[in-house]
């Protein structure tokens, strides 16, 4: 464990975003710095923050779910089936189990690309670009598989209350068979550059350490918490889906590496396993897919809106994302439309807290690294924030276009005139 | 470690809770095709009991914290807080809801961070977008709301301290009526503001 | 015709400064190509690196604010400046007036000049008043002490095999060009001029700043570093100064390794025609040299630390340099 | 001391680029110049990956057959299908709607389909072509 001595601070405070090119998306890091060293880290996120909540609360249900599902550009099922299962905890509407093994092998296709995205990103946060485009261009081909059963790349949409709005052919499983057998061997080849490199590993490990005791206390999920030895895994202590039908464990570090110390390199480990574990759960779920079963409980859409309006209670809808669990809390009164309340925790809410102890000992090097290592997934913002001087005015999008517009007249009038 | 059932759970919690103590109940939901039930209990319980309910818990096994939610229903505003006991035990695993109902005269609760670090993201939300005052929280800044958020508005609360409708700007009905040409680029006047409801 | 030397010595200046540019911007161009097919890309046009420079030249020159004007515009022309300076040094292919400047310096000379073109970049980036090039400032000087060991390492080695030798000026390129080093040293010595060759192609990506020795200007971690507030001229400059540098350190391996000539090995006849041969072979030896040191490694490795750099140079990079010296010594000791 | 990668590269200097060149392999030094060279003949625009069958791309609405109802308007996540004054009609902005295809699920006369069209960028988001009906 590296203990930190934190000696008279006398470094100097340094800012890291919102825009800098370590973090494809806005989140503000302080950070007091002595020479190369970071003493302490504090974050501000939130510079990307839609107001989500508010507008789910003023739709009603089936636009909710839709809504949600654009949370995310890369886990758009993970919301999408989170408010699906807790409204329909809350109607009492149970979707057939071919639902639930198609629901299932969804979910599994879009951790495949998740991951894969992820280990780019990480990749190029290392300054190792070659393992970046050889991720992405391994993430073409479950790209297009999902592209030819859902019909869209990333926001499936298939996900409806009450099951499924697109069925899975046999001939379609046998694409999905075929794409399988890519990844087996892409597999190898993935384990051998992420986990067996010398220059990743000397970059990754003991950088950005979470220790066990900390990780239980700060309440992470998913990859960043399995990274530190939490055997928490939402398809595993929570039956739901297909995944109560299938035996799955939670991946910890030690199946590869022999031991647990919750650093990077621990978090490429799970990561790079979860993908051998998803290629084995589609298999399981279309073999053992039931043939019959419709595709949703109530097709009739007006039928599920009026159903929906005359449900009342409270019920929480969950599911393991490829970053972690994300939990939809919904309650809806009787009589409304928009459900009077609704909140997303996206799995990256509870792992911010993590990022502090993680940065706090390390150099400035390790700031992207740690921070893409626990996969933060921020969204993206309409608005601008510009400082003038003390005044701090809000320009909306509008005001920038219009302020673009009046410089390149007065350009075009410099241009003529001169 | 022996395993409580629900409706045991559920009595410790009442125990624990002491005269704070208002209602419990506890649900199943099943998939799949095995049918195997997951497991929650919803406790409504008052504010004082909050922390030796969350302690107990603890006692029996570290509890996950994964969020306080919120729900404003007119006078009160509910904080729920979701906790996990026996993850990493497979298909054991129980959602423990405490719902603590605060009205809108006071909103103060007191913070659980000295027990459970991991909830100072929530507390913080829930302190920007509520207006709910959590005694004790050791770095109560804004957490999603920029600086230049104006105070005492606080987005989640349907009453007069949530959104004014002129701070909404429904981007989508944004030059809807006449289509703005370009050269003056004044967007013209947005539909009424109305809350916006769907049509 | 003797031209008057003056006159020839410009002219000579001038020519060599077009050459810099041009094949640093075509080695550059070749470079980004070939890692672009490596890693399953199209890559950009050949003539990709020529228009970006005309952007940059076109593109307005920023001095931010706080900065110290007359440095900030200074570091840039004297990076450039000490990069051409040195093709003035080095014998390439077997031109005979080559180098131009030959009777007035040596292998030393050319160690420091090939410090000038970084401590401009550090005098920049400390100039430029931002946080980010402070700290890539900082790790600029770092790496530049790191890689000094095994340059040093060479140097010392090969003057003084070359005087061990009895030869008239150990440490002047002529020499290494007429007599090369391998035919003076027997098999352990071999063994040890190879290490050497080893320990400098691995200096080659420290000292052009690429990965995995990239630290001052990590594209992720400080956002571009030492270059953070440079725009237009200025960036084209050092942009252009690194393109020379390339070649630069291309041709001093060339002149100390691989002194070789194809018209001495196979008669091809004299005049035109074995000139020609000779650059053909000299641009061959460049590319294979580039490639192998530069644009691989920099697409197969990950960025290294700062403290990592040194690490590396120090440890396992210097004991290279250093066996391959008492390697080269014991050698001509025992025979 | 491993660089796995190392092989992998070389491997891949002797295969194609993995890259899908539309509409151009490099970018043209003028995009108009090109077009209108493509519009002549004289050069060509590689074509994009090819869409899948059931593809979710932008909406068609058959104007005649819509009796105005409204539902559509009900379930649209994004307001982009709003009321035509005066008709029983309604009006779809493409450049809003996000193709989740919900409303060609719930028009009971069935006058809403997705069609396979992607490349619908354009400058201005109210422009002539991104408005249906």
């Amino acid at each position: 464990m590296k203990t930190l001595e934190v000696k008279k601070p006398s470094g100097y405070t340094s800012q890291f975003g919102p825009a800098h090119p370590a973090f494809k998306e806005p989140v503000m890091f302080t950070l007091e710095l002595e020479g190369e060293r970071i003493l302490k880290a504090d974050f501000a996120p939130g510079q990307a923050h839609r107001g989500i909540e508010w507008m789910g609360m003023r739709r009603n249900c089936l636009q909710v779910v839709f809504l949600a599902e654009r949370i995310c550009g890369l886990c758009g099922i993970t919301h999408a089936l989170s408010f699906c299962r807790a409204v329909e905890q809350i109607a009492q509407i149970q979707p057939s189990n071919r639902a639930h093994y198609i629901r299932t092998i969804i979910a599994e296709l879009e951790r495949i690309h998740s991951h894969l995205l992820w280990a780019g990103v990480e990749a190029h946060q290392l300054g190792f670009d070659s393992a970046f485009y050889l991720a992405l261009k391994v993430r073409e081909n479950v790209l297009d598989l999902l592209e030819a059963l859902t019909g869209s790349r990333v926001h499936y949409s298939v996900i409806q209350i009450g099951g499924v709005r697109r069925d899975i052919t046999p001939e379609q499983c046998a694409d999905i068979e075929k794409s399988l057998q890519f990844y087996d061997e892409t597999y190898e080849k993935l384990v051998s550059i992420f986990l067996e490199d010398t220059s990743i590993k000397m970059r990754c490990r003991d950088t950005g350490v979470l220790t066990p005791e900390l990780a239980l206390k700060l309440c992470p999920v998913g990859p960043t918490a399995r990274a530190s030895g939490i055997r928490k895994d939402v398809r595993v202590d929570h039956p739901y889906a297909a995944y109560a039908d299938l035996d799955i464990h939670p991946i910890l570090p030690d199946e590869y590496t022999g031991e647990i110390r919750g650093d990077v390199y621990d978090r490429i480990v799970v990561r790079i396993l979860e993908l051998k574990q998803s290629i084995g759960i589609i298999r399981e779920c279309i073999a053992k897919m039931p043939e019959e079963g419709d595709l949703l409980a109530i097709p009739k859409l007006g039928v599920l809106l009026a159903k929906l309006k005359a449900a009342d209670g409270e019920a929480v809808g969950r599911h393991e994302a490829p970053r972690g669990e994300v939990m939809h809390y919904v309650r809806l009164t009787a009589g409304e439309e928009a459900p009077t309340a609704w909140k997303v925790k996206a799995s990256s809410y509870s792992n911010y807290m993590a990022w502090i102890p993680m940065l706090e000992g390390d150099q400035i090097a390790d700031i992207p690294v740690i921070v893409a290592s626990i996969d933060p997934c921020i969204s993206c913002t309409d608005r601008v924030a510009m400082v003038r001087g003390d005044h701090t005015e809000l320009l909306t999008k509008d005001d920038l276009h219009r302020l673009s517009v009046e410089r390149m007249r007065r350009i075009q009038a410099e241009l003529s005139a001169g | 470690m022996n395993i409580l059932t629900p409706q045991e759970l559920a009595d410790v919690m009442k125990e624990a809770a002491g005269d704070g103590f208002q209602s419990a109940r506890c649900t199943e939901w099943a998939e799949g095709v095995k049918g195997l039930t997951s497991k929650q209990v919803w406790v409504n319980l008052s504010r004082e009991s909050l922390r030796p309910a969350i302690q107990r818990l603890i006692d029996i096994h570290y509890p996950h914290v994964a969020v306080i939610a919120f729900a404003d229903t007119g006078e009160q505003v509910d904080l729920i807080y979701h906790l996990y006991i026996y993850y990493g035990i497979p298909h054991e695993e129980v959602l423990i809801t405490l719902t603590v109902s605060l009205d809108k005269t006071d909103l103060k609760i007191p913070t659980i961070t000295d027990l459970i670090p991991g909830a100072l993201t929530s507390e913080r939300e829930k302190q920007e977008m509520l207006g709910i005052e959590v005694v004790g929280i050791p770095d109560g800044r804004r957490l999603f709301l920029p600086e230049d958020f104006p105070e005492g508005v606080y987005p989640w609360r349907k009453d007069e301290s949530g959104i004014p409708s002129d701070m909404i700007k429904e981007l989508w009905a944004t030059g809807r009526e006449g289509l703005p040409t370009c050269a003056t680029c004044e967007a013209p006047p947005l539909a009424p503001a109305s809350q916006g409801e769907p049509s | 015709m003797n031209l008057n030397p003056l006159l020839l010595t410009v002219g000579g200046t001038l020519a060599m400064a077009a050459f810099g540019l041009f094949a640093g911007l075509s080695a550059m161009a070749v470079d980004r190509i070939l890692a672009a097919r490596m890693q399953a890309r199209i890559g950009p046009p050949f003539r990709q690196p020529f228009l970006d420079m005309a952007k940059l030249m076109t593109k307005q020159n920023i001095i931010p604010a706080n900065a110290v004007p007359w440095l900030f515009n200074g570091a840039p022309l004297v990076a450039l400046a000490a990069s051409i300076s040195i093709l003035l040094y080095l014998p390439m292919a077997s031109f005979q007036f080559l180098p131009i400047l030959n009777v007035y310096g040596d292998l030393v000379l050319i160690m420091y000049l090939l410090l000038l073109p970084a401590l401009a970049m550090v005098i920049g980036g400390l100039s430029s008043g931002s946080p980010y090039a402070t700290i890539g400032a900082q790790r600029e000087m770092v790496t530049m002490i790191a890689y000094e060991l095994p340059l040093a390492a060479t140097v010392v080695a090969f003057a003084w095999k070359l005087s061990h030798a009895g030869l008239a000026d150990p440490f002047s390129l002529a020499t290494m060009a007429q007599t090369p080093i391998w035919s003076l040293v027997g098999p352990m010595g071999d063994i040890g001029v190879g290490l050497l060759l080893i320990s400098m192609l691995m200096v080659v990506p420290g000292e052009l700043g690429r990965i995995p020795f990239d630290a001052p200007e990590a594209e992720t971690e400080l956002a571009g570093g030492l270059l953070v507030e440079y725009s237009g001229r200025n960036l084209a400059l050092f942009l252009l100064s690194l393109a020379v540098k390339t070649i630069v350190v291309g041709a001093l391996i060339i002149a100390l390794f691989f002194p070789y000539n194809l018209s001495g090995m196979v008669a091809i006849g004299n005049g035109l025609a074995a000139r020609l041969a000779d650059v053909g072979f000299f641009f061959v030896k460049l590319f294979v040299i580039l490639f192998f040191s530069l644009s691989l490694v920099r697409i197969s490795v990950a960025r290294f630390r700062i403290n990592q750099v040194v690490d590396v140079y120090w440890k396992i990079v210097g004991a290279i340099s250093l066996i391959g010296l008492v390697l080269i010594m014991a050698d001509s000791i025992i025979r | 001391m491993s660089f796995p990668m190392v092989k992998e590269l070389l491997g891949q200097l002797l295969k194609k680029p993995n890259t899908n060149p539309f509409p151009a392999a490099q970018l043209p030094p003028t995009i108009t110049g090109f077009l209108e060279k493509v519009g002549k003949g004289e050069a060509s625009i590689s074509p994009p990956v090819p869409t899948p069958v059931k593809f979710r791309g932008t909406m068609t609405y058959n104007r005649e057959t819509c009796i105005g109802c409204n539902l559509c308007i009900r379930v649209c996540p994004a307001h982009a299908i709003e009321q035509v004054e005066g008709e029983k009609k309604v009006r779809f902005y493409l450049g809003q709607c996000i193709s989740c295809g919900q409303c060609t699920e719930i028009c009971p006369k069935k006058c809403l389909e997705l069609n396979e069209e992607f490349l619908t960028a354009d400058a201005d988001r109210y422009s002539k072509d991104l408005i249906l009906g």
